[in-house]
């Protein structure tokens, strides 16, 4: 999934500072299983905005609403009503930022800001912590390297690793950081592919990533 | 003959070799680097230059080779995948022969995370072995990777950097083997001060025949002083100063700290020499190139051969 | 009067002023308006008229109006002189008045004689004292006036002639007696009426000849349908209070006059019969009642200041003193009107009521020691000597000196308290308790605990004893704690006498453990009384023909201690031997086991199921709540203003209905809960009052009853957390009182009825361990109909039983655990799992599945599925490592030494010496627990030893010979055999060695303050008991466990025998070290707590429960990750899915999940949010 | 044991702190509360084994939202004692108390008495 999370809220502050009634929408998708703009996030961030806007004695109208997800156009047109029936400042999006990006596409004369950073395309390693697996390269060879993406997960996407900086199974960058090499190594190993390993795998086709321009996928057969 | 440097010429006429290191300025000012390659002139066959190491923004490595070159020192041109593409790349080593360069150290590039613009954006289109590929492609057959034919075909002698003591240790030694396929010539190591492991890993690189396809020099860095020590055991990844260098340090008034480390170089150059598959050291002298003359003739190993 | 007609208007009663009867308004007008009933209490305002001329002059004044302008201050000065007419209390009071105010003269007049006057006697006293005429048979004729003036009145005198319907004699004129009194004034006073002159309209009303209304005496209903009369207005002036009951039953009437209902029935006055009346005895003095002193004429006259002083001390103490002390009720009925409850009740008898019962229980437990007979204590003759029971009501905040910690005899708080153990135990100098009564030294240690944390200074505390006994769970380490934490001095003394001190304190003389006459003066004494059984008990026992002890306990056998001499009845607590709280507990279940095996099959066959009312549907239904406010007495009535807060809480939004309560949790009240909840169609409840913990379920009930939901229900919680706490500030309690009120009324109208959860259970039973306390449960269990599965480690049943020879009441073990084993492996309903162990458990209570695998083949599995689990793993011997165990063979532990008596006695007879040390392993810093049997243990071995060879020397070394309750009588008797007793402490230990292949033992004797050395033949090892290793049984059934490893119950004193998840239970070694019978008894309280959940059919769990609500789950695994008990999972729906029977309630997964997808039932965010908004905004 | 507190104490119930949502602390603050405690089992001693943990862990969270929008975390506060310690319970009112008078009014009302 998209994983993000919340911006500072000093810096929404800032977003916010000139308004006094905003729309706050939340994602039922990807968000709120990261924890990050579900509609529980939505009632935190809109309440915190209220105390510290009422702590400075101008209090700010908000709006809460959690769409089923941002990311289609047929769940945006919700917001409809509420943006015409209401003299919204602005559109707050609490989705990856391809929500708010939807909003302004859809609503053209109003404001939109972002709540949240979209952080990585990655998975939950436990309750609270997520990591980062997928770059979205678009075109996958984890087979070549036990399961395990080193585009994404090498601190510089080494396809020829582990550098010399690998130490007790961590990468140089930070010590929670697993050197996925060092896994690979590991997996390899356990499988019996180590001389795979040994050779020299070769320049990486960057065209079917964000390289060669942005992405869009048509699927022909599905397409009306 | 690769490239027909004078550090190739060294090795082929089975002398053992050794080369320097020096780091260009954050500056435009290149009077330093003439300071300091003053302190490195006929002391090494050649002489690296780094390529924003640390990735700290420097001058230009090709620039420095080039003001090398003309203090009549052969360079050793580093090049990092963290800075550029493979166009770049590519366009870079083609200029860098046209200045005359001919060593060129393939290197991935230290993470900018540790550098002086954590906020880069960092490149790593190819990786280090990748890069050795480019090179002999580009020597070889003539051809950048896109298999476009050169115009004029530049000649490298190419090098490559290991690290003895990363994880798993097991796979360092294939690692290297990788770069031999790759086609590296030379091979010049971190900083050595574990001689027992590293003696390891150099018996079982002997062993499988890989110091018969490349030069392997042991990287070589005098330690100034106790903190010295210490932070390259805790701090550089990679890095395995054993204990009793530390004790040993310590046993010393401290200003004699640096003597002492010098002393240790010269023990573990001459230990180096009659270690099998050897065929030089990388003397890194980092900021201290004028104790460079110390640690060589110290070793025996002054004056240098002439070559030609 | 205000606030009277605040309430009258709050209850909706309109009240039109100004209008007049007769002039705006006409009854049958109102009648035509549609009222359906007219009350008239119109009063007695008119005066009599005296009917004769004159009587218009200027100067006659009616007296009422006279008095009325007298009190108000319009009147204050009258000049010249008056006559009254009259000679009733008007007439005086006129009188009284008229001189107050500088009348000349003042005369009365009145026809009859003073015998007849009906004013008050002394105020005629008082009258004539202040100079007032009065003219006795003497009426007016005629009022003379000149220029329509008054100046004098005609008179004539009268005589007394026939009696007339009043029963006075009539006054009759006496012809030609003529005579004028002159005066200024005259002011009738001979009566009022009602002014019904209006009534005219109202046809046929019928008045009476004195002018007031006629109406019936008991429901004061007149002769006109709808029209109902009371007060003066019926009966003519009389006192206030008869006007207050007219109105009220007239209201009862009109109130069933409007639903057409009998007017009478059920209202005949009550009659109460007069025979019981207790008489005075003659032979009583006759004093008559005191006068008191009147303030002096002149000021007396000079304005209107009390004229009576009131009694002396003394007249008011001698009046007091005339109070026959009859101690009798004077039957005045008062308190039968006065109960709302209708709980008095003057002719309830002594009733004897015969019951059928299968089995008997007696629990009728002990009396203390009663220590004024022992002399030196100087208990009952120093105020400053109290006993431990006297003492914790000191402590209690409910006790005399609201929780102070003061000493009697000054208030003053103590610096210095002794307690002096084994007041009327261990004794049979001052009585006949040779027993120890074996709850003294831990309560005493508790009270100096509790004493040096009520004191404010430093507190010297001191206990004085002879052996400290605390010998049960987590009592050494309590005791261990008293001594370091709160200093706690323990001093091993025999007491000598307690003489009185300077400043009320006490000299306290003992003799201490070397002999040596010490004296130490403390404020205050405690005394640590004993128990022993009361003479009632005695006599039950005696009716009920069961044997008693020597004691005079009920007499049971080791085997089946709840068990009395007599078939079919049980015995309970410290009726059975001294006892302390755990055991009682467990005795109580281990008894209500026993009784109720044989009664298996009537097993709820006699119980009711309550019916409840269909509930009431509310959903969709506006919010309809009523709040009721309790003054808990005086508890929150006595610092908050509940009538302000009731009157505030009419204003919140939703209530519709608001009452006070002086107790909100009598039975009463709940009645009028009822009502209101019925009579309001209230559907939210919302008590204000104390704690829910305590009371919540009670309220829910009485709701219930009437069709409401219990979860439509709120307490807001007043008491404990405002008007306990803020006691000084009453202001601040009134408003925090609101604030909660507001809040709770916030969340109810929120609140959504709840169903609870059943579900089935499976009745079967797991017993885990075969030793007696496993095989006891699992008997009783299956006795009682229910299948048993029985798991044994080893190949065997017996555990620790096996290697016991008697009990140290001489009872056989090895006969027992014979007759014990083949119960159980004959069983039908139980099945043995031999060499079988616990691997793995799921399931909560009624619905567990465990398995067993077979520890000779672990492959080897089963899975039991039940719906209880007992856990009696058992304990072991500690093996010493020291003394030279294990390395010479004379040296042997208590099971060792058992082995070797059964084996070859012989042997043992010829031994010249014998030693035991006790406490071995235990009472250590690693294993600070006393091992509880092993005292009692070492006598019983001395003894068969002094048996089989009385020559023979036999050392008892101890630290405190721990011989609780009757086994003090093995303990005496192993004294009077002559066996020696030496105490050794921990920092000097008894030392062994073995030199030339001779045994010795040396050790520190305190009394001769020197070591001796004992050459001895055996050496008797008291071992500590330690649990058996469990691990794997805890962490599978996620029992807790102490630091020593025994397994940890729900609650130490109230739930001995429950652990802590529900549907386990405890019993024998693994929860502490214990003898047989105490094994036994836990057993079967283990057994009876487990039926009390096998005999039902549904278990009901609590309706509180996490929800989901499909559409807005995000399936994001966060419930599932953050559940503690692992129960939400992903459905095949796509959402998460709660198994409310699984479900505990707490709510955690609520307050994380991030699509708020999940609400837990009556804690939903809208509610506690509602409180937190109802607070704040 | 009736020990003395301050009034403006007042208390929510929940089943468990582990019931008490960081929107639950938000909400009191945003309605003008001066200060939001939590008044959880000792830590260990959760009936629903870390009901209390999880209360904490949120509570910390309300505290770094306070700081993020410059309000004093010490507003919010995660206390833990056994239901045993009616003292503590006290002690700990008054501190708390203490502490809120030594900060002052919330922020929150008086900024909305400002405007």
């Amino acid at each position: 999934m998209v994983v993000a999370e919340q911006k500072p809220i000093e810096e929404i502050l800032v977003m916010v500072a000139d308004f006094n009634k905003v729309l706050l929408t939340g994602c039922k998708g990807c968000v709120t299983v990261c924890c990050s703009g579900g509609q529980k996030e939505v009632g935190i961030l809109a309440s915190a905005l209220k105390i510290a806007r009422k702590k400075e004695g101008r209090e700010i109208e908000i709006d809460e609403i959690t769409l089923e997800r941002q990311c289609d156009p047929e769940y945006v047109d919700q917001l409809e009503e509420p943006i015409a029936s209401n003299k919204y400042d602005a559109v707050l999006s609490m989705a990856c930022s391809v929500g708010p990006q939807y909003i302004a596409k859809r609503y053209e004369d109003i404001l939109v800001y972002p709540c949240l950073n979209t952080t990585f395309i990655g998975g939950a390693l436990e309750h609270g912590v997520w990591a980062e697996f997928c770059q979205a390269c678009g075109s996958c060879g984890i087979h070549n390297f036990g399961a395990l993406c080193p585009i994404a997960r090498c601190a510089k996407s080494l396809m020829n690793g582990p550098c010399g900086g690998s130490a007790g199974g961590k990468c140089e960058i930070s010590p929670e950081t697993d050197c996925v090499w060092h896994l690979i190594y590991e997996r390899m190993s356990r499988l019996g592919q180590l001389d795979k390993m040994g050779n020299v795998v070769m320049f990486k086709d960057w065209t079917s990533s964000r390289d060669g321009g942005p992405r869009k996928m048509v699927r022909e057969d599905l397409k009306q | 003959m690769k490239a027909g440097s004078k550090l190739e010429k060294v090795f082929a006429a089975g002398h053992f070799a050794v080369t320097g290191e020096l780091g260009p300025p954050r500056g435009a000012d290149a009077h330093h680097i003439h300071e300091k390659a003053e302190y490195l002139k006929g002391m090494v066959e050649s002489v690296n230059v780094t390529d924003n190491q640390t990735a700290v923004v420097r001058m230009a490595s090709m620039a420095v080779c080039r003001l090398l070159l003309d203090m009549g020192i052969e360079p050793n041109l580093q090049m990092v995948c963290r800075d550029r593409n493979r166009l770049a790349i590519q366009a870079d080593l083609l200029g860098a022969s046209a200045l005359g360069i001919k060593n060129v150290l393939c290197l991935s590039g230290d993470h900018q995370k540790f550098g002086d613009h954590p906020q880069a954006k960092n490149v790593f289109d190819i990786d280090s072995i990748q890069l050795i590929a480019v090179l002999k492609k580009m020597r070889d057959e003539g051809k950048l990777i896109n298999d476009h034919e050169c115009e004029g075909i530049p000649q490298y002698f190419i090098g490559a950097a290991v690290n003895p003591f990363a994880d798993p240790f097991e796979f360092r030694v294939t690692r290297l083997k990788k770069k031999i396929d790759a086609g590296v010539d030379f091979i010049q190591t971190q900083c050595i001060y574990n001689m027992e492991k590293f003696h390891t890993y150099m018996q079982q690189a002997y062993d499988q025949g890989l110091t018969e396809k490349c030069y392997v020099m042991a990287g070589i860095t005098p330690l100034k002083s106790v903190g010295m020590a210490r932070y390259m055991q805790k701090f550089v990844p990679g890095l395995d100063v054993p204990e009793e260098y530390i004790e040993r340090l310590k046993g010393v008034d401290k200003k004699k700290q640096g003597d002492e480390g010098i002393k240790i170089a010269i023990e573990q150059i001459q230990e180096m020499k009659e270690t099998k598959g050897i065929a030089g050291v990388h003397v890194m002298a980092i900021e201290w190139e004028e104790r460079v003359e110390e640690i060589v003739s110290g070793a025996g190993l002054l004056p240098r051969p002439e070559v030609s | 009067m205000d606030k009277e007609i605040r309430a009258i208007t709050r209850l909706g009663v309109e009240i039109k002023l100004n209008t007049a009867l007769g002039r705006d308004v006409t009854i049958d007008g109102l009648f035509k308006d549609g009222y359906k009933a007219v009350y008239l209490a119109i009063g007695a305002h008119k005066d009599l008229q005296l009917n004769i001329p004159g009587e218009d002059g200027e100067g006659v004044l009616s007296s009422v109006d006279f008095l009325r302008r007298v009190f108000l201050g319009e009147l204050t000065k009258l000049e010249g002189r008056a006559v009254i007419v009259g000679g009733g209390n008007v007439a005086i009071d006129t009188a009284r008045s008229a001189l107050r105010l500088g009348t000349d003269k003042v005369t009365i007049l009145y026809r009859r004689t003073r015998a007849e006057m009906p004013a008050y006697e002394y105020e005629v006293e008082d009258a004539l004292a202040e100079g007032i005429d009065i003219q006795y048979l003497t009426a007016p004729q005629q009022i003379l006036t000149k220029d329509n003036k008054v100046i004098g009145v005609q008179c004539i005198k009268m005589e007394l002639g026939e009696p007339d319907s009043s029963g006075r004699r009539r006054p009759v004129p006496v012809p030609g007696s003529e005579f004028i009194v002159e005066t200024d004034w005259v002011l009738p006073a001979i009566g009022q009426t009602p002014e019904s002159a209006f009534l005219a309209d109202t046809s046929g009303l019928e008045i009476s000849r004195w002018g007031t209304i006629e109406a019936d005496p008991v429901t004061f209903a007149t002769n006109v349908e709808g029209v109902f009369a009371g007060g003066d207005a019926h009966t003519g002036p009389w006192v206030a209070i008869g006007a207050v009951a007219h109105g009220r039953e007239a209201a009862i009437s009109i109130s069933r006059h409007l639903r057409g209902e009998d007017l009478r029935a059920g209202r005949e006055p009550v009659e109460f019969p007069q025979e019981n009346f207790v008489p005075v005895p003659e032979d009583i003095e006759k004093i008559p009642r005191a006068k008191q002193a009147h303030i002096s004429m002149a000021e007396r006259t000079a304005g209107f200041a009390e004229v009576e002083l009131g009694f002396t001390e003394e007249q008011a103490k001698a009046e007091a003193a005339k109070c026959l002390n009859c101690m009798s009720c004077c039957e005045c009925f008062e308190c039968v009107t006065a109960c709302q409850a209708e709980a008095v009740e003057h002719w309830m008898e002594e009733q004897e009521i015969t019951l059928d019962v299968g089995s008997v229980i007696l629990a009728p437990g002990a009396d203390t020691f009663d220590p004024s007979v022992i002399d030196t204590y100087l208990y009952g003759k120093h105020p400053n000597v109290v006993t431990s029971i006297e003492f914790e009501r000191i402590l209690s905040a409910s006790g005399p000196f609201q929780g102070h910690m003061i000493r009697p005899s000054d208030h003053k708080e103590p610096k210095k308290i002794a307690w002096i153990q084994c007041v009327g135990s261990r004794n049979v100098q001052h009585c006949d308790n040779g027993y120890c009564s074996a709850v003294c030294c831990m309560y005493a240690i508790k009270e100096a605990i509790v004493a040096n944390e009520h004191s404010d200074e430093p507190l010297d505390t001191a206990i004085f004893f002879m052996d400290m006994r605390t010998y049960g769970k987590d009592f050494e380490k309590y005791y261990n704690r008293a001594k370091e934490d709160y200093g706690v001095r323990f001093i091993r003394s025999r007491i000598h006498s307690i003489d009185p001190a300077d400043d009320d304190n006490l000299a306290l003389q003992y003799v201490d453990e070397s002999g040596e006459i010490k004296e130490e003066e403390f404020d205050m004494i405690v005394l640590s009384v004993g128990l022993q059984p009361s003479s009632d008990a005695i006599g039950l026992a005696n009716r009920l023909d069961i044997e008693l002890n020597h004691y005079n306990f009920a007499e049971t056998s080791s085997f089946e201690p709840v068990k009395t001499s007599r078939e079919g009845i049980y015995v309970c607590g410290s009726f059975r031997d001294c006892k302390d709280i755990p055991i009682s507990v467990m005795e109580a279940s281990a008894a209500a086991a026993a009784a109720a095996t044989p009664l298996q099959e009537a097993r709820n066959t006699m119980t009711t199921i309550k019916e409840y009312p269909t509930e009431q549907v509310v959903a969709g239904e506006e919010p309809r709540v009523g709040v009721f406010v309790c003054n808990c007495g005086i508890n929150i009535g006595g610092v908050a203003d509940v009538p302000a807060v009731a009157e505030y809480a009419e204003t919140l939004p939703n209530v519709v209905y608001v009452d006070q309560n002086l107790f909100t949790c009598s039975q009463d009240t709940q009645e009028r809960l009822r009502e209101a909840v019925q009579e309001n169609s209230l559907n939210r409840v919302v008590v204000a009052a104390c704690s829910p913990r305590t009371h919540e379920p009670l309220f829910q009930e009485t709701i219930r009853e009437v069709g409401l939901n219990p979860y439509l229900f709120e307490m807001a919680n007043i008491r404990d957390q405002n008007t306990w706490v803020h006691q000084q500030d009453k202001e601040a309690a009134t408003e925090k009182a609101k604030d909660l009120v507001r809040m709770a009324v916030a969340r109810a109208s929120l609140l959504d009825p709840l169903q609870p959860v059943t579900l089935g259970l499976n009745k079967n039973g797991l017993v885990v361990g075969g030793g007696v306390a496993g095989m006891v449960a699992a008997v009783t269990l299956a006795d009682q109909g229910f299948p048993v599965d029985l798991v044994e480690l080893s190949d065997k049943l017996g555990g620790n039983a096996l290697k016991l020879r008697e009990t140290w009441k001489g009872e056989d073990i090895g006969k027992y655990l014979e007759q014990l084993v083949n119960r159980v492996q004959k069983h039908k309903k139980i099945k043995v799992h031999f060499n079988s162990k616990v691997s793995g458990n799921t399931g909560f209570v009624g619905n567990f599945e465990t398995i067993l695998e077979n520890v000779e083949d672990p492959a080897q599995k089963i899975t039991v599925q039940h719906g209880v689990t007992v856990v009696a793993t058992g304990g072991k011997p500690f093996k010493p490592t020291e003394y030279l165990y294990g390395e010479d063979e004379r040296v042997l532990t208590h099971l060792d030494f058992d082995g070797r008596l059964k084996e070859n006695g012989d042997a043992i007879k010829k031994a010249d010496k014998a030693v035991f040390i006790q406490c071995v392993g235990s009472r250590e810093p690693e294993r600070p627990y006393c091992s509880k049997v092993c005292c009692t243990h070492s006598m019983e071995s001395a003894l068969k030893l002094k048996e089989l060879n009385p020559d023979m020397d036999v050392y008892i070394l101890y630290r405190d010979v721990r011989t609780y309750g009757f086994r003090e009588d093995v303990y005496k008797e192993a004294r009077e055999k002559g066996v020696f007793f030496i105490r050794y402490s921990l920092e000097q230990k008894p030392q062994v060695s073995n030199g030339d292949g001779q045994l010795k033992v040396q050790v520190h004797d305190p009394i001769l303050n020197r070591d001796v050395v004992i050459p001895t033949d055996l050496l008797i090892l008291a071992a500590a008991i330690l649990p058996n290793e469990a691990k794997e049984v805890a962490e599978n059934m996620k029992i807790g466990q102490n630091a020593e490893g025994f397994f940890l119950e729900a609650h130490a004193k109230l739930r001995p025998v429950d652990l802590g998840s529900d549907g386990l239970f405890l019993c024998g070694l693994a929860h502490y070290p214990k003898s047989i019978d105490e094994s036994i008894a836990q057993a079967q309280a283990a057994a009876a707590r487990a039926a009390t959940v096998l005999a039902k059919d549904v278990i009901t769990l609590e309706a509180v429960k996490a929800v989901v609500e499909p559409d807005l789950c995000a399936v994001c695994l966060t419930c599932v990750r953050t559940c503690p008990y692992e129960v939400p999972y992903i459905g095949e729906e796509g959402a998460a899915v709660i198994d409310p029977a699984g479900c505990r309630g707490c709510g955690a997964c609520v307050a994380e999940c991030p699509g708020k997808a999940i609400s837990l039932q009556h804690f939903t965010d809208r509610q506690l949010i509602a409180k937190c908004d109802a607070l704040l905004l | 044991m009736r020990l003395n507190y301050p009034s403006n104490v007042k208390i929510i119930n929940v089943p468990c702190t582990g019931r008490v949502d960081i929107l639950h602390l938000l909400k009191a603050v945003e309605d003008g509360a001066d200060g939001v405690y939590v008044a959880g089992c000792l830590e260990g001693d959760c009936h629903y084994l870390t009901g209390n943990l999880k209360a904490k862990k949120r509570v910390n969270y309300v505290k770094k939202v306070l700081e993020g929008i410059g309000m004093e975390p010490e507003r919010v506060e995660m206390y833990n004692m056994s239901a045993a310690e009616g003292a503590r319970f006290a002690e700990i009112a008054r501190e708390f108390t203490q502490r809120i008078q030594e900060l002052g009014p919330s922020p929150v009302r008086s900024g909305a008495k400002a405007a």
